[in-house]
């Protein structure tokens, strides 16, 4: 076995950990930790699996790099949507549903105004 | 008491996917892989333009992911402004009035601008390049906006979209231009393979560092936003 | 002439997007609907292309497989590459005179509907497993940020709930595409399959395999993975559930069914073609189901989205370990089938918001009365449901037809059960909302009359589905070219 | 030799940390053990004689993404809800999920 493999049985481990996460808590910025956790997992299954044998691998480097950025840019539109829903809601969890509207017309909309 | 049950069930079905997967990697890992990619790279490398591995398969072999991946943070950018109603950028709280920090940045912002700039460059022919050189630009501007020194170009106006927007259509236009040069889309003429990956380089740090100072603008809501206000470009 | 269409295709609507996102609402709907017209002409040139020649593969920038990255451009691809000219066109048609321009962040919605329409096209043409995953996200993020757009409480807690559910399952697919890569050291779909025989009977690779349908599945809604569907698509403005509910599920489903068709002989088994199949017919069955309870117009619509998707994944077990012939039928019954469910569900959709806009309410009773104002959008309605109901001569019926003969061709009677109770239980929710709308009596007199455009194209999107099974043998022609082993481009 | 201590060291502080960033009590505190956590995986990327991996995790993983989360966290802590709408939950709320402390 050499020291990569060891860093992707490190990753699997990590998806283990952070699956476990992503399922059971309930706080919004948690489930983002845990997906960042998985993330890092998964880059390292990625990385060290291929690169086993001791010698470096550009093409999965690469790839992970790109993985990298997509995970940050899915994060901060995460974080963005997570504060603004905290700050119209009040809520860190999606648990709580709000009640459904009260049964009855509304007005007659204008155009692209529908009460959706 | 369901609760915990609950949680047993889900932990029972984790530690299942790690041994599982365990096994998979382990299973894999005895035999050796089918295609030696990292030789077939290293034969192409000569007509890539960089010395740089890990830069050539980025934006050469396989740009058109880096292309959509640049897609993918434009996106996060727009979607992020799209849903922030700020219509003031000043959020009270983060002008802080700490001398230190103020004092710490005369130092650190002209630093921070220098490492984002040698990373940039390090990346033709050693491990760097726009990721991390954008990366760090942003972290830069963080600074700053915490240390409370006003970013106008911020403001969700035409000039903040043309910072998104730029690296992107850059990359763009040149996978275009090689497109109407006869090659395929993204196949840049060998001569100049070089220059037109740098250029790439420079325009994507600055707008991946764009892109993320504007998602972490965009994130501070204050009592004054709401919905239905929009923006005044 | 094909080379230059296709970096056509690749190109607008990268460039659309930029353009749309440097301008206002307004100028931006006069670009994008020219936009929509140039992309429309390109898809179907190149589809008309490949129908006459035959498909191929296109190496961007240059490189052949193992090293750069390929896209495959055969029958099946360009099928879907024109569905999404048709009724992504045709969304962004209703939504440009849907969406109000006053409202200032509804110019968010145009670069949004590009780049997704830019990750569509990817998805079809994709035959590189990690280009794939970055196609999956550019698509995912702009559904989400279009889900988002609203900006309200519960329009953002549908869209953060989306996104976690297409985060999770884009890194699943990426785990088994990490495996998979380990194995072969490639990331190529056709190089892979080549090499496959000699890595048959791998646990490693067979994990690897349900690993990413898993994740694939999750985007797509499958029983019991579909909750984060009915929220997101029930509370997004109509264009955009209409978007997401015609194409963005089928992209995940689409690369979910490539691999099974590629990798599947080798690492896939019955029990588990079975297990998704029978995933996929009760989805079917539930889906309606609830679908049938829905107080809320639009959630009746999504919950029969996630019921025809399971539909879809009746191929899985109709194409594993049967005859030439019947998995033809199969893959023919499942294309049209997607085809279909993609004309109607945006029509309906399209429909639904105009008629929520007419009454003012998102409820089904209040459609109360509604007929007796012959409402153009009700009939559009009516017929995309005739169609999802499965009723000759429709898109959906053709489909069900090939489906059921694929089942009866292998032997998996069982398959009938899910074909008959789907297409009644999908018949109960269409006529519930009828039955809401003709109800008399009823004190309304308030009906906002809708502009003409914006009932025309529910109504074009619902003949074309409702027109499609007398087409389907010139469409199922050309989606039967060459499967990957077109010439060289 | 040593090697291999060092690395088995690094992975055993990886999976560590993993485990508190999810499971501190503190919110806060949950952000800067992830920020740890990316400055190990930076550590291992060296490891796996991955620079520019290294480089990008420390850049964007630890530190873009850290900043981010803690003024994330500022704020929900904050509770600047601007609205007369619920209170946020209480932290106690927040960690029902977790297993451990």
């Amino acid at each position: 076995m050499s020291a990569s493999l060891l860093y992707a049985l490190a990753g699997v481990a990590l998806c283990g950990i952070g699956l476990f996460g992503f399922i059971t808590l309930a706080h919004l910025l948690r489930k983002l930790l845990a997906f960042n956790l998985i993330g890092s997992g998964v880059f390292l299954v990625l990385v060290g699996l291929a690169q086993r044998h001791g010698e470096p691998d550009p093409v999965p480097q690469a790839l992970v790099l790109t993985g990298i950025v997509v995970a940050i840019a899915a994060t901060a539109l995460a974080v963005v949507l997570i504060r603004r829903y905290f700050h119209l809601s009040g809520h860190t969890t999606l648990r709580a549903e709000t009640p459904e509207r009260v049964p009855g017309r509304l007005k007659p909309q204008t155009r692209g105004d529908n009460p959706e | 008491m369901r609760r915990s049950v609950g949680i047993r069930a889900v932990a029972g079905v984790c530690l299942a996917f790690v041994i599982a997967l365990g096994l998979a990697v382990l299973g894999i890992a005895e035999t050796p892989a089918h295609v030696d990619l990292p030789e077939l790279l290293l034969e192409s490398m000569g007509q890539s333009g960089v010395e740089h591995p890990v830069t050539a398969v980025l934006l050469n072999f396989r740009s058109y992911d880096t292309l959509l991946e640049i897609g993918v943070l434009v996106i996060a950018g727009i979607a992020g402004i799209s849903v922030s109603r700020t219509t003031s950028l000043e959020d009270p709280e983060l002008r802080t009035s700490d001398s230190l920090l103020y004092a710490l940045q005369r130092w650190f912002v002209p630093l921070m601008l220098v490492l984002a700039g040698y990373l940039l460059w390090a990346g033709a022919d050693r491990p760097g390049g726009a990721f991390q050189a954008g990366a760090v630009l942003a972290a830069t501007g963080v600074m700053m906006r915490l240390g409370g020194i006003p970013m106008d170009f911020l403001r969700p106006g035409i000039l903040l979209r043309l910072g998104l927007a730029l690296g992107f259509a850059v990359f763009l236009l040149i996978a275009l231009a090689s497109a109407i040069g006869g090659e395929a889309f993204l196949a840049y003429p060998p001569a100049v393979a070089k220059q037109l990956i740098i250029l790439i380089e420079t325009v994507l740090t600055l707008s991946i560092a764009m892109v993320l100072l504007a998602l972490f603008v965009s994130a501070p809501v204050n009592r004054a936003a709401e919905p239905g206000e929009g923006e005044s470009p | 002439m094909i080379l230059g269409l296709m970096a056509g295709l690749l190109f607008t609507p990268l460039a659309w997007a930029v353009l749309t996102l440097l301008s206002g609402f307004e100028r931006s709907r006069l670009i994008s609907w020219l936009g929509i017209l140039i992309q429309s002409l390109v898809s179907f040139a190149l589809w008309a292309a490949v129908a006459s020649e035959g498909g191929f593969h296109y190496q961007l920038g240059g490189w052949p497989a193992p090293l750069g990255i390929e896209l495959r451009v055969d029958g099946l691809a360009v099928t879907f590459v024109m569905l999404t000219a048709v009724v992504g066109g045709a969304c962004g048609w209703h939504a440009g005179i849907y969406l109000d321009p006053k409202k200032n962040w509804h110019r968010y919605f145009w670069p949004l509907f590009w780049f997704l329409w830019a990750g569509l096209n990817g998805v079809w043409l994709g035959a590189d497993l990690f280009n794939l995953y970055v196609a999956l996200e550019l698509i995912s993020l702009s559904a989400v940020g279009l889900v988002a757009l609203g900006g309200q409480a519960d329009a953002l807690r549908a869209a953060i709930r989306y996104l976690m559910a297409a985060l999770l399952g884009s890194l699943a697919y990426l785990l088994g595409v990490a495996l998979i890569y380990g194995q072969f050291g490639s990331l190529s779909m056709g190089g892979i399959s080549e090499l496959l025989p000699a890595g048959s009977g791998q646990a490693g690779l067979i994990f690897a395999l349900v690993l990413m349908i898993a994740g694939l599945a999750l985007k797509t809604a499958l029983f019991p993975l579909h909750g984060w569907l009915p929220p997101a698509h029930g509370i997004a403005k109509s264009p955009v559930s209409a978007l997401l509910s015609a194409l963005v599920v089928k992209a995940s489903f689409y690369i979910a069914a490539r691999l099974w068709l590629e990798f599947g002989e080798h690492l896939g088994s019955y029990g588990l073609a079975q297990l998704v199949g029978a995933l996929g017919g009760v989805g079917v069955l539930w889906g309606s189901w609830l679908a049938f309870r829905q107080t809320r117009l639009k959630q009746v619509v999504a919950y029969s989205s996630v019921a025809q998707i399971g539909y879809l994944f009746l191929l899985f077990p109709l194409s594993w370990g049967v005859s030439e012939a019947v998995s033809l039928q199969a893959q023919q019954g499942m294309t049209l089938q997607v085809i279909s469910h993609a004309l109607a569900k945006a029509a309906m959709f399209l429909a639904a918001g105009n008629l929520i806009m007419s009454v003012g309410s998102n409820r089904v009773d209040a459609l109360a009365g509604v007929s007796r104002f012959l409402p153009f959008s009700l009939f559009s309605f009516g017929l995309a449901g005739v169609s999802l109901m499965g009723l000759p001569p429709t898109g959906g019926f053709a489909a069900k037809w090939l489906l059921l003969q694929a089942s009866l061709g292998s032997g998996q009677w069982w398959w009938l059960i899910v074909l008959l109770g789907g297409g009644l239980l999908s018949a109960a929710y269409v006529f519930r909302v009828y039955r809401a709308s003709f109800i008399e009596n009823s004190d309304t007199d308030l009906f906002f009359h809708p502009s003409r455009s914006l009932e025309v194209i529910p109504m074009i999107l619902a003949l074309l589905s409702l027109g499609l099974g007398l087409v389907a043998e010139p469409v199922l022609s050309v989606m039967a070219l060459p499967f990957s082993k077109g010439g060289g481009g | 030799m040593t090697e291999w201590l060092l690395d088995g060291l690094l992975v055993f502080a990886l999976l560590v940390t993993a485990v508190a960033t999810l499971w501190s009590r503190d919110l806060f505190r949950a952000v800067v053990i992830f920020i740890a956590f990316g400055l190990l995986m930076a550590l291992a990327w060296v490891r796996l004689r991955a620079p520019d991996l290294a480089l990008a995790e420390a850049a964007i993983g630890a530190g873009l993404t850290g900043v981010l989360l803690l003024d994330a966290v500022r704020h929900l802590k904050s509770g600047r809800s601007g609205r007369s709408g619920p209170r946020p939950e209480p932290e106690a709320e927040e960690s029902k999920g977790g297993v451990s402390g």
